[in-house]
């Protein structure tokens, strides 16, 4: 018996739970300046999660999928991004979307069941929301191809959850990716729950990341909670990326704070005391902790702060409560570039008989 | 007898079976103590246990897949898809396995497999959640295609599908779910899987539905029976095997026939009634045949939605068309 | 202007748009070096390199969904599925994405891609190599299906799908893969993906068919002439969208129509086709129409192949049928 | 940074190329008597294909896929089997069906366009021949739960190849089969070739086996070449799994040392040479030269053998030949158990209409 292949899966993590470094930290972290959007994105992402449930609840919006706990992951994603670069998100990452930007009545009017909330006036080249599980991933893939094909210095940066990791298409699309060289990056956001799935059912293996080996890929394990490991690792993965070397797998671990969706109802199968205790890790109180040890940070700058996001936040939801329902002929534009002949009697007769019910938000 | 509701009625169903038959398992995605998305499976893993109510990692493949390795090794199977829009990744195992594990094997082996799956729009669900994928498994050779339309129906249907030694298909309108309820008696009264059920009777137009728009149909059907238009009205329940027999027989006194379907008109099941027709009932149609259908277009988000659904306008407006053809 | 056959037409095609905009690239299992298991490829990455001529991983899903991605970031993939059974895994992203990417984002982004796959029975192929999934795709709005049935319209559509700027299922019947040559000019013309042709006129009946059977239609088509019965024969070639105003003008003039297809009966095409007749052309009909398709089977194995197929017996039979209801 | 993860893969060969060992051996391999039935059943396996190839080239048979070069994979795994578990074989693997009992006549006629060459008189419960890649092995995860479930003492048994390892199916039923624990065992048959992919360009990853990693269950690689090595490390994950510790992964690296199929022409991508240089490291004259070290094994023994195989495989081939076509009713035979009345006119069109073409051969 030979050994003929050695593996090993590291994880890291910078700031421990109350915002202490447990490390020497990157250069950019020890910049207030570099933390502070960070900072400020994670609360206009929670900020907007509040109100999005809200409009939710109050039948102004459809089912709504919110980041609480897991801001830090697509926040410092998508920091390590450059605008050439593009976003293939799932449903939950508006953290990223919001980032990269995307408005956020643009995010207010597909949840709330409008398609032009795809067509960002922003990061035109960014992927729309991929609601079927996993398969962005290989969307990302062939992304990353056309950018090496055309040696554009560009690189294809995906997000997917932790039950996305079961699905063939993750698999498959690493491998395309790997074989190819390609400039792919690869997130896992492990909120440990698919739904009602703990992560311990969706896998045996003991990490999400050393699913990478399986690719012939590097995999590595960050503390999702803590911004500067995530951030620092997505640099290191895009700038790898960016230069050849290859996909990377980003497991970070991290937790669902909230249900599901707004039509889930998680206390029917978690524990809502091991939830509480998930608060004490939370991502937005570990940074700001952080801040203001640095003395970067403190209660007149969070008022300012919150009061910004609020009024960011109502802006856009004005906005999108303003917008008018699309016509019925909107589901025939887009369909084909040019609308063949054959389904021009349908057109007409959908605007002629277009029924009065519908057309209300969510 | 209990009043449900065809969520209710489904549940119903499947705990008689598990009851029944301790060879059916359940498996697919929150479907144990979450009792699935749509609550289906509501209370069938604390009674029946976790080893055969099977929450099972998040691949649509892996689970039609699994479920067919099960079957074919004598297990029942009853796996769900989620929501509508994720049954795609199962066809390859659907069609290139389940359909014809017997007929490849010579009936050595068989797929004695039920997938359920929601289908259909108009519960302003995301999206990939609205989808009407019944004539793409209608087409499949080997197969079973279900859409229930009521309560009592689903209970019935449910448990044919289970008990069937062949693989069904069992979409659930989800519009439905909750819409109504029904009397439904845990008898363990299976229905045929090969009939129509022909829900009113009339003599001037036969209207042919299946799934949540049988409940646009009656409707219309009522709105018609008010202007002195006497239509029937057949679920068609079972799309494959096909009882073109019913529809044959009805459309041969009433000479007219409105087909009505949620999904994309072109190439959806209504088509193959409508050619039957054209085939078998040709000299009996008094008019053209009139299909209301779902447009070819995506099927839209929520604000469009009802744009999109036929409507009873609609089905009321292809049968006075039907009838000017006189 | 050269003799070319089916299978040379698809590689000159390929080659003279590959050469034309460095955007096509092609992707897919063992179609570099090794020109394709059919040599659709064959000696298009020598020409063009690995880069554009890309041998992937055994993965259908993943050429479906690397494809897409390829797309929306502006390259003009044609991915190939190697043989027609295994295109199933692909119908996740080609319905879910590929065929509603523009829809989704409102134009921002869009999927020019076409999907070639081989498709049909009758080359003594091992099992699951001789499928026919061309109705399958054809319900799914937002896509375009093509089957050429000669050489010429192979280059000509081919051209025309690989230019169309919406995904494209481009199904070659491999049975007429090397049937016959046909002269064929590599002047990049494109032929039209919204008509169908009329490859033969007459005044008694109308045959419409599409790929494979295409080939038997005309040979029916020939016996009837024979017999003094003078088929006019219509080749679909893009079956989405279709081009129904050719169908209805000729069966309104001949009054009778037989159509043949290969795929199983049930939900096939060819009920599209039949449906717009019982609809639009009611009143032409002479004589109920037919429809001569494959069996409701499974495609036996090579054994049993032919019984399966139409044949032209099975065609002429037909036509003889409607000639009867006059 | 922490490490969370460490894992390694073993190579394990118990034979050199020839015949010589290199290892202490395990205890059947120092058994003649366990070792003479493998090698006849490679033998067996090499006289077949040759066969099965001949009668295809002379229009008799249809498309063959050869195991060439390949046999100590099929028969060393077959050989670990209880006839109690049951095989979930690809197209290539009939070198383990003729050791579980399917008949070389049934092969042929499979081959030869006939579905009843899938009704097994023997092995009851193994799962026909999967020609759609990688889709047996989730078929082979489900088999097992259905053991498991009824705590029957079985063991599914699925093979595939490298190609297949890139398929989707494969890591979704790795990863339900150890969620499970089920009582499963997947061998990759590394032939090194997917029709003209060569391993290199499947997959990134340095070895096959640590796939197994992503799913959390133990992955091996073993000479394939090898029948002992094969036959060993099968027999330790049968057991494992039998005794309910879950699945396992075996990667058998071997060469495919014929076309891929009869329909393949393997000189238009790969080096006559190299393939040449593969015979050297072939599997049956490796145990052959073992079974002569040991004094088991001599020139008659081995005259009479392949007399006895070829008159084994002719009369095969005579009773495939002499079977008569099946009828065309045969096509709704067990499409239902009970054939729908719906169909019932087709089955009469089909028996009346039968054209006289086809019903050959191949
Ligand atoms: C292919 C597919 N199957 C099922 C679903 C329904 N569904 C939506 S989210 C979800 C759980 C996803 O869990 P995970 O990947 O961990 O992401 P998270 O929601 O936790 O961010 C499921 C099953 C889906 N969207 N797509
Ligand atoms: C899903 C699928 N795609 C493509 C094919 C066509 N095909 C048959 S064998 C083969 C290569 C398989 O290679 P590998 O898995 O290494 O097995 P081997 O033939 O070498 O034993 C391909 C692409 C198939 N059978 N199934
Ligand atoms: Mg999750
Ligand atoms: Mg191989």
């Amino acid at each position: 018996m030979t050994i003929i292949g050695r593996f090993q899966i590291d994880y890291t993590r910078f700031l421990d739970p109350r915002g202490e470094a447990t490390q020497p930290l990157p250069d950019f972290a020890l910049d207030p300046e570099k933390l502070i959007p960070l900072y400020r994105a994670m609360v206009l992402t929670r900020t907007f999660d509040t109100k999005a449930i809200a409009l939710q609840r109050t039948g102004k919006l459809g089912t709504f999928a919110s980041a609480l706990g897991q801001e830090a992951i697509g926040v410092g994603v998508a920091a390590a991004m450059g605008a050439e670069d593009v976003l293939v998100p799932s449903y939950r990452d508006h953290a990223a979307q919001l980032m990269r930007g995307v408005t956020m009545a643009e995010s207010l009017l597909y949840w709330g069941g409008d398609e032009r909330g795809s067509d960002f006036a922003g990061p035109r080249d960014d992927f729309p929301i991929c609601v079927p599980i996993a398969t962005q991933v290989c969307h990302a893939a062939g992304a990353a191809y056309a950018f090496q094909l055309r040696q554009e210095a560009r690189v294809a940066v995906c997000f997917l959850g932790d039950g996305g990791t079961s699905k063939g298409d993750f698999y498959e699309a690493l491998n395309f990716g790997a074989v190819w060289k390609a400039p792919l990056v690869v997130v896992v956001n492990n909120n440990q729950w698919a739904i009602s799935v703990p992560r311990s059912m969706q896998s045996a293996a003991q990490t999400l990341a050393q699913k990478a080996i399986a690719a012939g890929i590097e995999g590595c394990q960050v503390d999702g909670n803590d911004i500067v490991a995530v951030h620092h690792a997505a640099r290191q993965a895009i700038e790898k990326a960016r230069s050849g070397g290859g996909p990377s797998l980003i497991e970070a671990l991290s937790y669902r704070l909230g249900d599901h969706t707004t039509a889930d109802d998680a206390s029917r199968y978690r524990d809502p005391e091991v939830v509480q205790e998930h608060w004490t890790f939370e991502p937005v109180v570990r940074l700001r902790n952080y801040l203001v040890q640095l003395n970067a940070w403190d209660p007149q700058r969070e008022e300012q702060l919150v009061r910004e996001c609020n009024e960011a936040v109502n802006a856009a939801v004005e906005t999108y409560l303003a917008t008018p329902p699309p016509t019925p002929g909107a589901m025939f534009d887009h369909l084909y570039r040019t609308l063949p002949a054959a389904l021009h009697e349908q057109r007409d007769m959908a605007l002629r008989l277009a029924p009065q019910q519908g057309g209300g938000h969510g | 007898m209990a009043e449900l509701n065809l969520i209710e009625a489904i549940n119903h169903a499947l705990a008689h079976e598990l009851a029944r038959d301790p060879a059916v398992v359940l498996l697919g995605e929150d479907i144990g103590i979450n009792g699935g998305v749509f609550r289906a499976t509501a209370g069938l893993q604390q009674r029946f246990g976790a080893a055969r109510i099977v929450d099972t990692p998040l691949a649509e493949t892996a689970i039609a897949g699994t479920a067919i390795g099960m079957a074919a090794m004598g297990l029942k199977p009853v796996a769900e898809i989620q929501f509508s829009g994720f049954i795609y990744p199962t066809f390859d195992h659907v069609i290139n396995h389940a359909s014809r594990l017997r007929h490849r094997t010579r009936g050595r082996l068989s797929c004695p497999l039920v997938l359920r799956s929601p289908c259909g729009a108009g519960i302003h669900a995301p999206e990939h959640h609205s989808e009407s994928p019944e004539a793409l498994f209608a087409h499949v050779p080997g197969l079973r295609v279900v859409i229930p339309s009521s309560p009592s129906r689903a209970y019935g249907l449910l448990l044919a599908a289970i008990r069937d030694p062949d693989p069904v298909i069992f979409l659930e309108p989800t519009r439905l779910y909750r819409l109504f309820k029904q009397e439904v008696a845990d008898d363990g009264e299976a229905l045929p899987l090969d009939v129509c059920f022909t829900l009113r009777s009339g003599s001037d137009v036969t209207l042919v539905s299946w799934g949540a728009m049988v409940h646009e149909t009656q409707t219309a059907a009522d709105t018609l029976a008010q202007q002195g238009i006497m239509a029937e009205v057949i679920d068609v329940a079972t799309l494959k095997p096909l009882d073109m027999g019913t529809i044959l027989e009805s459309v041969g006194r009433t000479g007219r026939c409105v087909i009505v379907h949620e999904a994309a008109r072109t190439g959806g099941f209504g088509a193959e009634i409508a050619a039957n027709l054209a085939e078998e009932g040709l000299y009996t149609l008094l008019a053209p045949v009139q299909r209301v259908t779902g447009y070819d277009t995506v099927v839209p988000l929520a604000r469009l939605e009802y744009q999109y659904l036929p409507s009873v306008e609609r089905i009321v407006a292809a049968v006075h068309k039907t009838l000017e053809g006189a």
